[in-house]
């Protein structure tokens, strides 16, 4: 039961001086870098982050000692180190799942134009799209789970609507079709904007990177 | 400020008696202002005067149309409902008044400027939390698989809406190019701010001076010099300006040309 | 030194049978899962993995006590759990981050105004902010994940609300929109009542503002 203010807490129960506490400080430094890491980091990057005097043999025997028999382990992958969710428990815990996938450009519009255009029939999707939409784009609609054939349309032909499904609003966090943001509601959001160009260029200043944030209060002062 | 991210504004020195004036272009709306003046009442906000409020605010408003800024409708339609409140503050109340009295349209306006406050402070507050990816940091190297994901594909409801917006900006624009109205500082603008501001400067002053306050976005920063040079090198050419630089990348003096101090004779 | 065809043996060291048994393997159960995400899991989905009758809110505490003081630390963030790096470690680590840029004062204001008020209509936004909203403020909140459309209200005009996501709550550390700080002392003070504080008022801004609900509606045509 943690909470992001009871850090400073937990902080002070290391011992923070002496050998013992340079080597607890070492030790949280490269668990957090292992956690936060895409890669597993080589020994040199470890070495590079600690302070010269630092035993890293040390602190990685430390380290492995703390997640013996955990859920998560200490693993040597290549030339690195790495933290990996413990092999025994992978099969109990997983569950097949495809690799995630971006959808086409073309299907996101088609999937949007049957969400805001239901019951629609593919020719006037194909109508308001100004494109012909291949088959394979309802098809992988569908399969997702998030667009469904509906009524027949009483026109010549009785062509086949498309609406969407309960899927679709679970996986776009909607209650009803009916919340979603019409032409004036996305006007005035700015999605209809195109933002001119211009404002693209660079404006000469870089002062926008991480940390910056903190001069939102400061900007407060000169009220 | 058109995608809601903006630069570093400018801060401005100058906290003399017109300082309100001087940022006007960094105010929003005219309740900006009136929280500014509220601010500088230095009482609590639910004990500000209302009425020394609307003082402020109407001395506010005539300084700046004084220095002949164009001041947006907005805050005139605010002044002349301030005055309209003073008015009600100022006389007895009417038995028959059926519209709300002075005391409740003064005690809205204090809610309003305290829940402006809370929101900007709150906003404060929020920007000083630890952000993720700046004070802490997630797994980097999640386990897919492992994770409850029921779904196939990776799209949000801005990737939906997105597309639909862009369809539609597409089909709804009839094929014309629409150009957006440019913010830029235009060489007319310059002109006639030029202009007007000279002819309150006897002497030399240096264009740096005379450039508008208050600018934030750097593209309209650097529009408005570039316009304000092109603007001088005109009006010197029509012979209603002089101009004076000691070197190269040295200030740019100007001032108004009047034949009584145009023999003192300076090369432009 | 630990190996990964190591686990087998790190595995046997916790007892497996009796009630502590189940304990520490459904601690290294949700251990792993927390792990291996990158984002929080909600209660729901971790008591999933788990068999029926276990007990999360001990494993949660058995699981945040193990990683109290450490460099990753588990914490309650969007009304779910995930592992954290210790936040005073971050000047230390230096991990590569995606450039983050600052926010506008309008776009900080709004998002606070949505964050504090929700679910809020861009009116009564417009109407607490005393200005009208820039094109691009709600765009550029819900592209960074932050907003949503929520439903709409049940007033003429049916004007769409907006709300907060998980994402937000998960950027800013938060378990719910309950821990917004000060979100109490707000309300008790009545400065969360989102309606326009000048509606009485004659002649002024306030019909400008109030009108603008009705706006909202005139794009369901295309439905």
């Amino acid at each position: 039961m943690r909470d992001v203010t009871e850090h400073a807490d937990n902080v002070l129960e290391l011992p923070r001086r002496g050998p013992e506490g340079d080597l607890a400080h070492h030790v949280r430094l490269v668990e957090a870098l292992l956690f936060a890491s895409a890669e597993p980091l080589e020994d040199a990057v470890l070495r590079d982050r600690l302070p010269p005097d630092a035993d890293l043999a040390r602190v990685m025997e430390c380290l492995g000692e703390h997640y013996r028999g955990r859920g998560v382990q200490l693993v040597r992958v290549a030339k690195g180190w790495a933290f990996r969710t413990a092999p025994d428990l992978t099969a109990q815990l997983r569950i097949e799942t495809p690799v995630v996938r971006k959808l086409s450009r073309a299907a996101v519009e088609t999937l949007a134009i049957v969400a805001y255009h239901q019951p629609v029939t593919r020719a006037e999707i194909e109508s308001i799209r100004g494109v012909a939409t291949s088959k394979g784009t309802l098809d992988t609609l569908m399969e997702a789970g998030w667009i469904r054939p509906g009524r027949r349309r009483m026109t010549p032909g009785r062509p086949l609507t498309w609406v969407t499904t309960k899927g679709f609003l679970d996986h776009f966090g909607l209650a009803s079709i009916d919340e979603l943001p019409g032409v004036e509601e996305l006007k005035a959001a700015g999605l209809l904007d195109s933002r001119p160009a211009i404002t693209t260029l660079p404006g000469g200043r870089a002062e926008e990177l991480t940390g910056e944030d903190q001069d939102d209060t400061d900007d407060r002062e000169s009220f | 400020m058109v995608d809601g991210f903006e630069d570093t504004p400018p801060r401005l020195e100058e906290e003399s008696d017109d300082a309100f004036i001087l940022r006007l272009e960094s105010y929003e709306g005219p309740i900006d202002v009136l929280l500014e003046q509220a601010r500088d009442q230095k009482v609590d906000l639910t004990r500000i005067s209302i009425l020394a409020l609307a003082d402020q605010y109407l001395g506010f408003v005539e300084r700046a149309r004084r220095l002949r800024l164009e001041l947006a409708a907005d805050y005139l339609v605010m002044a002349a409902w301030l005055a309209y409140l003073k008015s009600r503050l100022l006389l007895p109340e009417r038995e028959d008044d059926e519209e709300p009295s002075g005391e409740e349209l003064a005690a809205a306006l204090a809610f309003q400027l305290r829940r402006l406050e809370a929101m900007r402070d709150a906003g404060g507050q929020l920007m000083a939390r630890m952000h993720l990816w700046r004070d802490w940091f997630p797994r980097g190297a999640p386990e897919d698989g492992l994770v409850v994901r029921s779904n196939v594909y990776d799209v949000s409801l801005y990737d939906l809406l997105k597309a639909y917006a862009e369809h539609k900006r597409r089909t709804d624009g009839g094929g014309a190019l629409h150009i957006e109205a440019s913010e830029l500082y235009s060489m007319d603008m310059a002109i006639a701010r030029l202009t007007e501001m000279l002819g309150r400067i006897p002497g030399w002053a240096t264009l740096a001076s005379l450039l508008p306050r208050g600018l934030k976005d750097p593209l309209q920063i650097r529009s408005s010099i570039a316009a304000h040079f092109l603007a001088s090198l005109e009006l010197a050419r029509e012979g209603k300006l002089e101009l004076r630089q000691e070197g190269a990348f040295q200030p740019i003096y100007l001032r108004r040309a009047e034949r009584a101090i145009g023999s003192e004779g300076e090369g432009g």
